[in-house]
């Protein structure tokens, strides 16, 4: 699924960051790409991050003016990773399951 | 003509399930809600299954900031889920929808929660229906007091609306200017230290139990409309008088007591409150009605209570409902609810159609499952 | 005898008397003047000069207020005299109200108002204040007139009033009419100090 | 509750007869044909009065109560008495109790042939329910629209915001348009908060006379846009004019009156 990249081309945005994310399966890898990319960049002009799933592999391509600009989205991609991740852990595979106190 | 709420109904499966998260606020709470078929009624209650809240608490004197609220509803989330699940003994076959929060509220606690529903219904391939905090507030408020067209007061930390329904929307009476009143309450708590533990807002009620004095404060009702935020500088001016570098003895003018920040929370109090009381009768007379729903936060505080019923009594038989503090204070069940009444009318949200907003405004809700 | 009595519904338990004398000696209004501020009970009654006053409507509503300030405690004056010519004024200077509207030794025409408690009057004492108030003055019967609109609008001084009442930037037609100054003082009297 | 209500005016005012015309959410509105001091009062009626009561509210604390009450009555009384002295035909004031919040007036407007009081909006649903098409769009509906809009052209010329304007709160005297009500008036020269006074009316018009809705807000339009033109404020007039139309389609957009953060 191609991700969604905002109005600014790309060229402008100089510094460049790949994120390779591995997931079991590629369905994980999809679900996580197509949770995170329907929210819009804030800053559109410094920033751009597309969300793609190749196979078990979530990519995450970060175009921003300055390396600071990508080390604070990749860090809020980050926490919202650990949120999706937690919900995989937690629930994949278990729609069928009756949940017990542990 | 009442509104057709089995359209989308399982063949099949004679009840509805929803999941609803909420954490637009400082309090995460996820519900789980069952509708059965047909009209809901006196005799066909929308039945709690569960009920799960936890409540991001700052140390006194603090305010809690979106950054810091998001991480609390991150670290909590999937397990709140989870024990609303184990609560409510289903399993994700069982439900129908997952409703979210969509707005208004803080934008990073929002996004947090809503990450988990998106994930949740695409793992278990369930709709998401996106729901308005206030709504949420309004239904659960309906469902829980059996009041059928009440003109709703609806007051919390960052609201303040009085809004009564008309032709399939909830129209917006009256409003604040500027701030809410739960967050005037709450930023007095602070200025006066009070501890946020269980909520400034009760502590503040404590203490006005125990005020006598009425201290002079503006009252600034603007026809439908209220403004509060002259009527906080004015009494945190006083406090910082008082327990500020000077304290300085303010004394009360007939008793001669000395005033204490007890008069101050009461006086506060009184002032807002009367303008609340005011602006939700001028509603109340606009539209004909006689009945009051208080829903929101500041709604457990009883004084509010006692002065809302005194003005509705004198109503030909005027009625006033308010919910206790499992519905009235944010929790996931109101959005459950709300979600569920939208699902049944056919409304659910795309994934590129989930993105929360800071701005929701109550009448932009279109009420499909309403037709009075 | 040209004396009124009135009473209002409200406060039937008054009766206000109401007397117009025209053309008093300038030195007996001044007579007049050290014996209130003497606090001679002779002259017990509130004295109003009748440049300042446009209409019976204007004068009886300042009354009214009185009585009902009195009667609810709430009277800025000491007596109720006094509290009947403040309540005249749409300025909140005791002085200045009493300057305006009460004794003024450059009118000739004096207007004497006495609240009197119902129960305690009857029309000979009636007749009695007002012959004590004629000797008082030191005026013939005959300039003791019967107080009328038509009177009132004869000795009134337009343009003192006009001026006392800041009625000079009014924009309105026919302003000098006797029931539009009325209107407009009463206003302006009933928010004197708000 | 209207009797406790009655009860607590009665005693304010004893000897007076009381007939209750109108119970909104703040006050009491009541007419008598007895005058607190004088027969025949200069008033275009002098034969029966109104008497605005602000009873006093079990569920403020008393102080706020009695503050309340004193200053939204004086604030009513000083509001008539800028219009009367504005030339803007509004009841003129006979009497005030503020300590108690009571008005007295002027009563004014007539009978209608329905017995009801010739308000714009009874004499329009009058016109509705027992004439024509043709009647209800003739000329004289027109220019009483039109002369109701230039009254609050003037209104808002001079600053002044009525806060309430319904069908209800204007009544016609052979042709003549009247404010009354004054309960939420305030001052400004926004032309945001003059938009809000427009728009209010217009939602009003349009919810009690739908029907020709269209037409009559048209005519008011019309009406107050004349009252600028030809104002005695000259061009500041237009401007003034200019300002507040354009605030109004903002507003008419929002749908409310103001959008505010969720």
């Amino acid at each position: 699924m191609a991700g969604v990249s905002s109005q600014q081309s790309v060229e402008e945005l100089p510094y460049k960051l790949t994120l390779k994310v591995p997931f079991e399966t590629a369905r994980q890898a999809l679900i996580a790409s197509q949770t995170l990319s329907p929210d819009p960049i804030l800053k559109g002009n410094e920033l751009d991050v597309t969300y793609d799933a190749e196979d078990t592999t979530l990519l995450l391509k970060f175009s921003g003016i300055s390396d600071r600009v990508i080390r604070v989205a990749i860090s809020n991609v980050i926490d919202n990773l650990k949120t999706i991740v937690e919900c995989i852990d937690e629930f994949d595979g278990k729609k069928d399951v009756l949940f017990e106190e542990e | 003509m009442t509104v057709d709420l089995d359209k989308y109904a399982k063949p099949g499966k004679g009840y509805y399930i929803a999941l609803g998260l909420e954490g637009s606020a400082n309090k995460l709470g996820v519900g789980v809600i069952k509708h059965n078929l047909g009209q809901l009624s006196t005799t066909n209650r929308a039945e709690v299954l569960s009920n799960i809240r936890d409540t991001y608490i700052t140390p006194p004197g603090e305010g809690f900031l979106p950054r810091d609220t998001a991480r609390h509803h991150r670290n909590w989330v999937v397990r709140v889920i989870k024990k609303a699940l184990i609560e409510a003994k289903i399993k994700g076959t069982d439900i129908d929808c997952i409703c979210f929060t969509q707005g208004p509220g803080m934008g990073a606690p929002l996004q947090s929660v809503v990450v988990a529903a998106r994930t949740l219904a695409q793992l278990w391939d369930l709709p998401l229906v996106g729901v308005n905090h206030c709504v949420g507030h309004i239904e659960m408020g309906r469902e829980i007091t059996g009041a059928d067209n009440p003109v709703v007061l609806y007051v919390s930390g960052g609201n303040t609306q009085v809004i009564a329904y008309s032709k399939q929307r909830y129209r917006i009476f009256g409003e604040t200017l500027d701030i809410a009143i739960g967050n005037c309450l709450d930023r007095f708590a602070r200025t006066l230290k009070i501890p946020n533990e269980p909520a400034p807002g009760y502590n503040i009620e404590q203490m006005a139990k125990k005020g006598k004095h009425l201290v002079n404060l503006p009252y600034t009702v603007k026809g439908m409309d209220l403004s509060m935020s002259g009527i906080l500088a004015h009494v945190e001016g006083l406090a910082k008088d008082m327990f500020g570098k000077q304290n300085k003895k303010l004394v009360d003018v007939e008793s001669g007591e000395p005033i204490t920040a007890e008069d101050l929370c009461f006086s506060l109090q009184e002032i807002l409150f009367s303008m609340l009381v005011e602006i939700t009768e001028r509603a109340i007379a606009h539209v004909n009605s006689n009945q009051v729903l208080i829903v929101g936060g500041v709604g457990s505080n009883e004084r509010l209570q006692e002065m809302m019923k005194l003005m509705i009594q004198d109503r030909k038989n005027g009625q006033i409902y308010a919910t206790d503090e499992r519905f009235c204070i944010d929790n996931g069940i109101m959005i459950a609810h709300a979600g569920l009444l939208g699902y049944r009318t056919g409304q659910t949200n795309e994934l590129w159609n989930t993105i929360c907003t800071q701005r929701f405004r109550t009448d932009e809700v279109f009420v499909k499952w309403r037709d009075d | 005898m040209s004396y009124t009595t009135i009473n209002f519904p409200q406060f039937p338990q008054y009766t206000v008397f109401v007397s117009l004398f025209q053309g008093v000696e300038k030195d007996t209004l001044n007579t007049v003047k050290q014996e209130l501020i003497a606090g001679n009970e002779d002259y017990d009654f509130c004295f109003l000069n009748t440049a300042h006053l446009i209409s019976l409507e204007q004068l009886y509503s300042s009354i009214h207020r009185a009585i009902l300030n009195f009667e609810s405690g709430n009277m800025r004056a000491k007596t109720l005299n006094t509290e009947i010519i403040f309540n005249l004024s749409p300025v909140n200077k005791i002085m200045e109200a009493l300057k305006s509207f009460g004794v003024d030794e450059k009118t000739p025409n004096l207007v004497a108002v006495k609240v009197f408690k119902s129960e305690e009057l009857d029309s000979n004492t009636i007749i009695q204040v007002n012959n004590n108030l004629v000797n008082l003055l030191k005026v013939e019967e005959c300039q003791n007139l019967k107080i009328t609109d038509e009177l009132l609008y004869k000795l009134v001084d337009i343009a003192k009033f006009k001026k006392t009442y800041k009625l000079n930037d009014a924009k309105i037609s026919d302003i000098d009419s006797q029931g539009q100054l009325t209107r407009l003082a009463i206003a302006d009297s009933l928010l004197r100090g708000l | 509750m209207t009797d406790r209500l009655v009860g607590q005016v009665s005693g304010y005012l004893p000897n007076i007869p009381l007939e209750v015309v109108s119970q909104g959410a703040e006050a009491l509105v009541f007419k008598t044909k007895v005058h607190p001091y004088i027969e025949k009062p200069y008033l275009q009626n002098n034969s029966e009065y109104i008497i605005k009561f602000r009873p006093s509210k079990p569920y403020r604390h008393p102080k706020i109560d009695a503050s309340i009450t004193k200053n939204r009555t004086i604030g009513e009384v000083k509001f008539m008495a800028k219009l009367s002295k504005l030339g803007i035909k509004a009841p003129s004031v006979i009497s005030a109790d503020y300590k108690n919040g009571i008005i007295w007036m002027e009563c004014l407007g007539s009978e209608l042939p329905n017995g009801e009081v010739s308000s714009l909006k009874n004499w329009l649903w009058y016109l509705e329910r027992n004439e024509s098409e043709e009647r209800c769009l003739a000329d004289d509906v027109k220019l009483a629209c039109n002369k109701v809009g230039e009254l609050i052209g003037k209104l808002h010329m001079n600053d002044m915001i009525h806060g309430d304007l319904t069908s209800s709160n204007i009544l016609l005297q052979n042709g003549e348009p009247m404010l009354i009500d004054f309960g939420l008036s305030s001052y400004s020269g926004l032309p945001e908060d003059k938009a809000v006074d427009l728009y209010v009316l217009e939602r009003a018009i349009l919810s009690t006379h739908s029907v020709f809705s269209d037409k009559y807000n048209q005519w008011l339009l019309e009406g107050y846009e004349a009252g600028h033109k030809s104002s005695e404020f000259g061009k500041k007039g237009n401007k003034k004019l200019v300002e507040t139309i354009r605030k109004l389609e903002d507003v008419r957009l929002r749908g409310r009156k103001r959008s505010m953060l969720g």
